[in-house]
């Protein structure tokens, strides 16, 4: 039995299919990617998966429960986690209280909260940003707050949505260590939405690609690399036939950033 | 114990603020020896119900960033659960006052749930509609006396009565209000420190966050908004006792709703010494410049006029209020 | 039968006169979503405003509607110039606060000018006339004369903004300030233009209603109300909404003259001893609170 | 510890200008302070300013010496007892707030130490005012509030010289019944059939609760049909549905009780609704107020209210001639009820302190109950005012009548009101039916 199973899901606004028919599934303590030109529908079927959206058709189970139905919050009660693409760091909490928001999923008590927060911060090295606003920090430590408050939940399963984006490579070397860390230290299962190829492709054990909604290849990194829909996907006919491999060096990351 | 010992913790504020703090509580202590007209006492007892207002008011508008302008209805609530139970049944406030905030909170729950389906402008409109509704009822419904409103007597409940809470001098009242204070402040410092006030704040921040972090943001409004009905419909009860006449148009207007919800928006929504640095701002402001300007000069209504452009200038200028102003200033020394 | 044509026919004429009061809301708030809880307030301007030129200059109070109109245009310029402007750029809750400070403002600024007792209108071509068209129908003068120009305003409105260049930039603003201002539209100016049209076109609906409303400094909160109720139902922002749902609001309001059709049709004596008239604004927020609940966009709601 | 010491002193002054910002103010033996609470602003401003003229004017003639007005109090300048005490008078706006009355109330006896209190027109005020009064032991009189309620609270320190509605309504039953018997001069006997529908309608504060109630009573009482009855807030800006139901029930007869602008405001709409009963009658307050005749001109000829004075008592009353003179001349109006019931109010009080000869509650409380005036000292056209002692009534004044007036249109052009009520001191012939709009 598959750690998440993810059934033909289909996710429609209005007339538009922003997810058509997915399925795949994942094993408890991979670490997988999810990648895909802009508007493929990647931050849609994280909704889907985590019950922000409800779905319109396919079924999604995770540990062998049907969650299909379930609300977000109770998704988050069974052990999903996620982060935001877009996180306007906003409020009054400082760090450490905002990673104990999470850590009350589990526990009444303030100061088991307190104790939880404390060890994740410090797990992530970012114990001396405790007393900051997150507003008050450079953007990456800002990331890995809001991964911080993420884990406060003590999630099984963690959806992380472009977590390196806008950073530079030693940000995006360090925010790499950090979510190894979390997959095979904490046993944090992880999916991964990230424009930085760069990253996705040296981090991940698997790759899922999304293109206008529908998934179009899935494979370990170096396959994926040279899969011919998938180049065709990112970079157009022309340069699936002049090429034929996407450099895992080269960040396209720019071109896809605006929004 | 853990409970406790977070309400009686101020340690998270600077020194400064608690040597304030314990000045100012040392103050309103021996307020009533100094003090030589009812005028002054009654502006103080005013300023401590409207704190406590506030305070209830803050935990769903401050903390939770859900703008309420319907409080009124749950004073309405507490003070007739109050007069009514006393002069039907002759029960005395210390019964009378938990039964109202039961039935508050059943309300609160009864509208809660449709309510908190709404956001922004159309969750604060719909809040004052419910209060007018309610309004409206008591208005017509002649149990409760109707628009004639209820009345306790001196004759029927001689003072001084501890149990029915009826004095003839303020003084009673004056520290009765007093120890609700200062309970209220500790429920209110434990309350934005524990588990509900963390996942409040969260919310007023991000909801998808805080659905992601496991928070059933609906319910958890609803519980909050309950917290502060009990809250509001507690003074209610005193209230009616204080000034021991009730009628729907004074004690369920929404200006009574305006002016709870302004007071701890002016003070510093989401702090805990908002409601009560906006409660001392404006009722004391309110109360001498209505003595000296409106009844004095016969300027009827300058008070609020005053009152309006402070709230207008705040608004526009500071939405944080007082106290975000305090904050501002504080966090850019740290820097 | 008679009652229950009579009532009809007063709840469509009020409704038309409350779409009036409505319209003003609307507008602003199609253009830059931000409710003005001061609404009511600008109705009261525009009532003194039509009472006090009319006994100033000893003219019919239904001249007075270019002099409300102005007053109101300039009024809501002002307070977009001197205030909105500023309060845009805070939080909503800034914003609910901000407007209910400029409520008590003008509140509390015509009680001290004019102090608190209701005031009425007196004379006039058209104050105390009524047709008897029959079958129940009385339909008084000043009334019927606010309807007209309610209809005529809704107009003009539309007109303006599906008709005119200044209604297209309009438009372009509401539906997305940065683009237009990228395409060289004044936003700002836009702003200030729908604070004024909204301003004017609620002081001349309050200009017509002090014909046969009285007005005090208290009144204006009522009047927000129903304007949020017709808004609300209508669909926030849209104009036609408000029109149909002000003629909604309007029968809404009329339910004390339906529940005495049936009371006196049927003869249920118990249905007298009901209260009704002392209820009829409470329809309003039961509505408000209903539509905005299973509804959000409103009965007529196809914009947003 | 020098730092608390510190703190200490700094909280010591400021308590201390919290405490010198209070208003204290000097206490004199030498006069005795009134407070009088009325509504000098809020939509009953225009009767507050009659109220007001109306204890100002009888305060005047009470320090004054006036040898010609055959009034006792006239003659003393000041109180005799307490060596020609002056009366002070302390005037008050309640706004026709209960609440903010009640504080007034407090603030006069606290603060401004007063002896006595007058007022305070609005029953509901005077409902709370007055309980801040027992509370204290502070002497109240009323003068105007008309709510019969208020005097079967078994209050100690509450004295009232109207009458109140108890006897207007059956007052106004009687003139109906006269009609049937052909009793009213210059109106046939009138079928009882043709004026047995009734609809009321009052404002729905404390009085116009309590009218009825009133009209409830009587209506059962001499068998006439109370089809509607409706209560409507008195500061509506609209009541044309109001009016409307009114009408729906056809009624003959139109009974209402209003303060000054929802009469205006209710007129104007039944014209405006054409509504067109046989009798329209008011409970006084808004129905005759100078404001309510000015403004609607001849609409209302034919029009009924009930009341305590009419100018034209001033033909069998002498002396209430003489106060009308004077207080034409410094109000430019005649004496209407408001302001002859706030003159017998002041009146009443300044008799009992004299007959009290102190200003102690107890020695006030005394007198009052003891008091006696006779009916010829008064402006009203009343038998005098005594206080009950004893049964379900205490405080209220028993030799206290009621008139019903019409307004109609005198030769000169001008709308006044004659009296239609009671027979025997009619002025004029009762206008039947109402000539309509």
């Amino acid at each position: 039995m598959a750690f998440l199973e993810v059934q033909n899901l289909t996710k429609t606004f209005g007339g538009l299919r922003a997810n058509d028919s997915i399925s795949f599934s994942l094993e408890r303590e991979e670490l997988i990617g999810l990648i895909g030109p802009n508007g493929a529908g990647k931050t849609t079927l994280f909704n889907c998966i985590c019950g922000h959206h409800p779905v319109t058709s396919g079924r999604i189970i995770f540990d062998g429960q049907d969650v299909t139905a379930l609300k977000a919050h109770a998704m988050a009660r069974l052990g999903i986690g996620r982060t935001f693409q877009v996180y306007a760091a906003t409020g009054d909490l400082t760090v450490l209280e905002k990673v104990m928001v999470g850590c009350f999923l589990h526990t009444r008590s303030r100061s088991k909260a307190r104790a939880c927060a404390e060890e994740i911060l410090g797990d992530l090295k970012l114990f001396d940003l405790s007393d900051y606003l997150v507003s008050e920090l450079p953007v990456a430590a800002q990331k890995r707050v809001v991964m911080a408050m993420a884990l406060g939940t003590q999630p099984r399963l963690l959806l992380l949505d472009e977590v390196a984006a806008g950073l530079n490579t030693p940000e995006i070397e360090e925010i790499m260590a950090s979510i190894r860390h979390v997959n095979k230290d904490r046993g944090v299962t992880v999916i991964l939405i990230e424009h930085v190829m760069e990253m996705v492709m040296k981090v991940s054990e698997r790759i899922i690609v999304l293109d206008y909604g529908a998934k179009i290849a899935e494979g370990p990194p170096e396959v994926i690399a040279k899969d011919s829909k998938v180049i065709k996907a990112y970079l157009g006919e022309r340069y699936a036939k002049e090429h034929g491999t996407i450099d895992h060096r080269s960040s396209i990351n720019d071109q896809n950033q605006i929004r | 114990m853990e409970t406790l010992k977070n309400a009686v913790d101020f340690s998270d504020f600077p020194r400064i603020d608690l040597v304030i703090a314990g000045a100012v509580a040392f103050l309103f202590l021996i307020f009533p020896l100094f003090s030589a007209s009812s005028f002054a006492m009654a502006t103080m007892i005013q300023f401590f119900m409207f704190s406590l207002y506030g305070m209830g008011w803050n935990t769903i508008g401050g903390y939770g960033g859900q703008v309420d302008l319907g409080k009124a209805q749950y004073v309405g609530i507490g003070a007739y659960t109050t007069a009514v139970m006393l002069l039907r049944w002759d029960i005395p406030f210390w019964v009378s006052m938990p039964v109202g905030m039961g039935i508050a909170v059943i309300w609160s729950f009864i509208i809660g749930y449709p309510l908190f389906r709404l956001k922004g402008h159309y969750f604060a409109i719909a809040t004052i509609a419910t209060s007018l509704v309610l309004k409206d009822l008591f208005t017509v419904w002649s149990f409760v006396g109707a628009a004639r409103g209820l009345e306790i007597s001196p004759i029927t409940y001689p003072p001084p009565d501890y149990m029915r809470l009826i004095f003839k001098e303020d003084i009673y009242y004056y520290y009765l209000i007093l120890g609700f204070f200062f309970l209220g402040l500790l429920y209110m410092n434990w309350f934005r420190k524990s588990r509900l006030g963390f996942q409040l704040r969260c919310i007023k921040d991000n909801e998808d966050m805080a659905r992601s972090l496991g928070i059933n943001v609906h319910w958890a409004k609803i519980k909050t908004y309950a917290i502060a009905t009990a809250f509001v419909s507690m003074v209610g009860s005193f209230h009616v006792c204080y000034i021991k006449v009730i009628e729907p148009v004074d004690i369920m207007s929404l200006d009574l709703s305006i002016l709870i919800a302004l007071m701890a928006m002016l003070g510093g929504a989401g702090s805990l010494w908002g409601p009560i640095i906006g409660a001392g701002v404006l009722i004391p402001l309110r109360s001498y410049l209505k003595e000296w300007l409106g009844a004095a000069a016969g300027l009827v209504g300058i008070d609020l006029i005053f009152y309006a452009l402070i709230i207008m200038i705040v608004s526009a200028f500071e939405p944080r209020g007082i106290w975000g102003i305090v904050e501002k200033v504080r966090r850019r020394k740290r820097r | 039968m008679d009652l229950l044509l009579g009532s009809i026919a007063a709840g469509i004429v009020l409704g038309m006169v409350i779409a009036l009061v409505a319209l003003g809301l609307t507008i602003i708030f199609g253009v830059m979503e931000i409710v003005n809880f001061a609404h009511g307030e600008f109705l009261m301007v525009g009532m003194y405003t039509g009472l006090l030129t009319a006994q100033a200059t000893g003219t019919d109070p239904i001249f007075t509607l270019p002099v409300a109109a102005i007053v109101g245009f300039l009024l809501g310029v002002i307070c977009y110039a001197g205030f909105i402007k500023f309060l845009i750029r805070g939080p909503m809750v800034a914003q609910l606060l901000g407007t209910f400070g400029l409520m008590l403002f003008l509140r509390n600024l015509a009680l001290l000018i004019f102090g608190s007792s209701d005031r009425t209108v007196h004379h006039g071509i058209l104050v105390g006339k009524s047709f008897d068209i029959g079958m129940g129908i009385i339909l008084p003068a000043t009334k019927a004369a606010a309807a007209g120009l309610s209809v005529i305003a809704f107009l003009a409105v539309w007109l303006l903004m599906n008709r005119t260049k200044i209604g297209k930039a309009l438009t372009a603003t509401a539906l997305n300030a940065q683009a237009a201002r990228y395409m060289g539209i004044p936003t700002e100016k836009m702003n200030a233009l729908a604070w004024g049209i909204g301003g004017g076109s609620v002081t001349v609906a309050g200009a017509l209603i002090v014909n046969f409303w009285a007005v005090n400094p208290f009144m204006g909160l009522l009047f927000t109300m129903i304007a949020f109720t017709v808004v609300a139902l209508g669909g926030f922002g849209s104009v036609p909404g408000a029109f149909f749902a002000g003629l909604v609001v309007g029968l809404i309001m009329e339910i004390p003259g339906f529940w005495d059709f049936f009371t006196y049709t049927f003869d249920w004596p118990w249905m007298a001893d009901v209260p009704m008239t002392s209820l009829k604004y409470m329809w309003i927020y039961v509505a408000y609170f209903v539509i905005t609940v299973i509804r959000p966009r409103g009965l007529f709601g196809w914009k947003h | 510890m020098n730092r608390l010491l510190r703190l200490a002193s700094v909280g010591i002054a400021l308590a201390a200008v919290l405490g010198l910002m209070l208003p204290v103010k000097a206490f004199s033996a030498e006069e005795i302070k009134i407070g009088v609470i009325y509504p000098l602003t809020g939509g009953a401003a225009a009767a507050g300013r009659e109220l007001r003229a109306g204890a100002e004017l009888a305060a005047e003639i009470a320090n004054g010496v006036m040898a010609d007005l055959p009034m006792t109090m006239a003659k003393n300048g000041g109180i005799k007892a307490m060596g020609g005490a002056k009366i002070n008078l302390i005037f008050k706006d309640h706004e026709g707030n209960p609440t903010v009355g009640a504080d007034l109330a407090k603030k006069l006896i606290l603060d401004d130490k007063v002896h006595g209190i007058l007022g305070c027109y609005h029953s509901s005020v005077t409902k709370t005012v007055s309980a801040v009064c027992e509370q204290y032991g502070v002497p109240m009189i009323n003068g105007s509030s008309t709510s019969p309620d208020l005097t079967m609270r078994g209050f100690k320190w509450f004295w009232r010289t109207t009458p109140h509605d108890k006897w207007f309504t059956k007052d106004l039953f009687e003139l109906l019944k006269g009609l049937t018997e052909g009793k009213v001069k210059g109106v046939k006997a009138v079928p009882k059939k043709d004026i047995e529908v009734l609809a009321a309608a009052c404002e729905n504060t404390e009085w116009g609760s309590l009218v009825t109630e009133m009209i409830k009573l009587f209506a059962g009482e001499y068998e006439f049909k109370l089809r509607k009855t409706l209560l409507y807030a008195d500061k509506a800006t609209d009541l044309s549905s109001e009016v409307r139901s009114l009408k729906a029930a056809k009624p003959d007869v139109m009974l209402f009780a209003s303060y000054t602008s929802d009469a205006i405001l209710m007129l104007k709409t039944l014209k405006a609704e054409k509504a067109g009963p046989k009798i329209i009658w008011g409970q006084d307050a808004g129905f005759e107020t100078p404001e309510f005749r000015n403004t609607l001109g001849d609409d209302i000829v034919g029009i009924l209210t009930r009341t305590v004075f009419l100018p034209q008592v001033v033909e069998v009353k002498k002396v209430a001639g003489q106060v009308n003179r004077m207080y034409k001349a410094k109000t430019g109006n005649d004496l209407s009820g408001a302001s002859a019931r706030s003159f017998t109010g002041l009146q009443t009080w300044v008799h009992v302190i004299e007959k009290a000869g102190s200003t102690v509650p107890a020695e006030i409380q005394k007198a009052a109950n003891a008091i006696e005036i006779p009916g010829d000292e008064l402006v009203v056209p009343w038998a005098g005012v005594k206080f009950s002692t004893t049964g379900d009534e205490l405080g209220q004044n028993v030799l206290g009548s009621g008139l019903i007036g019409q307004y109609q249109k005198a030769k000169d052009g001008k709308v006044a009101l004659e009296i239609v009520y009671p027979f025997d001191v009619v002025t004029a012939d009762m206008v039947y039916p109402f000539p309509g709009w």
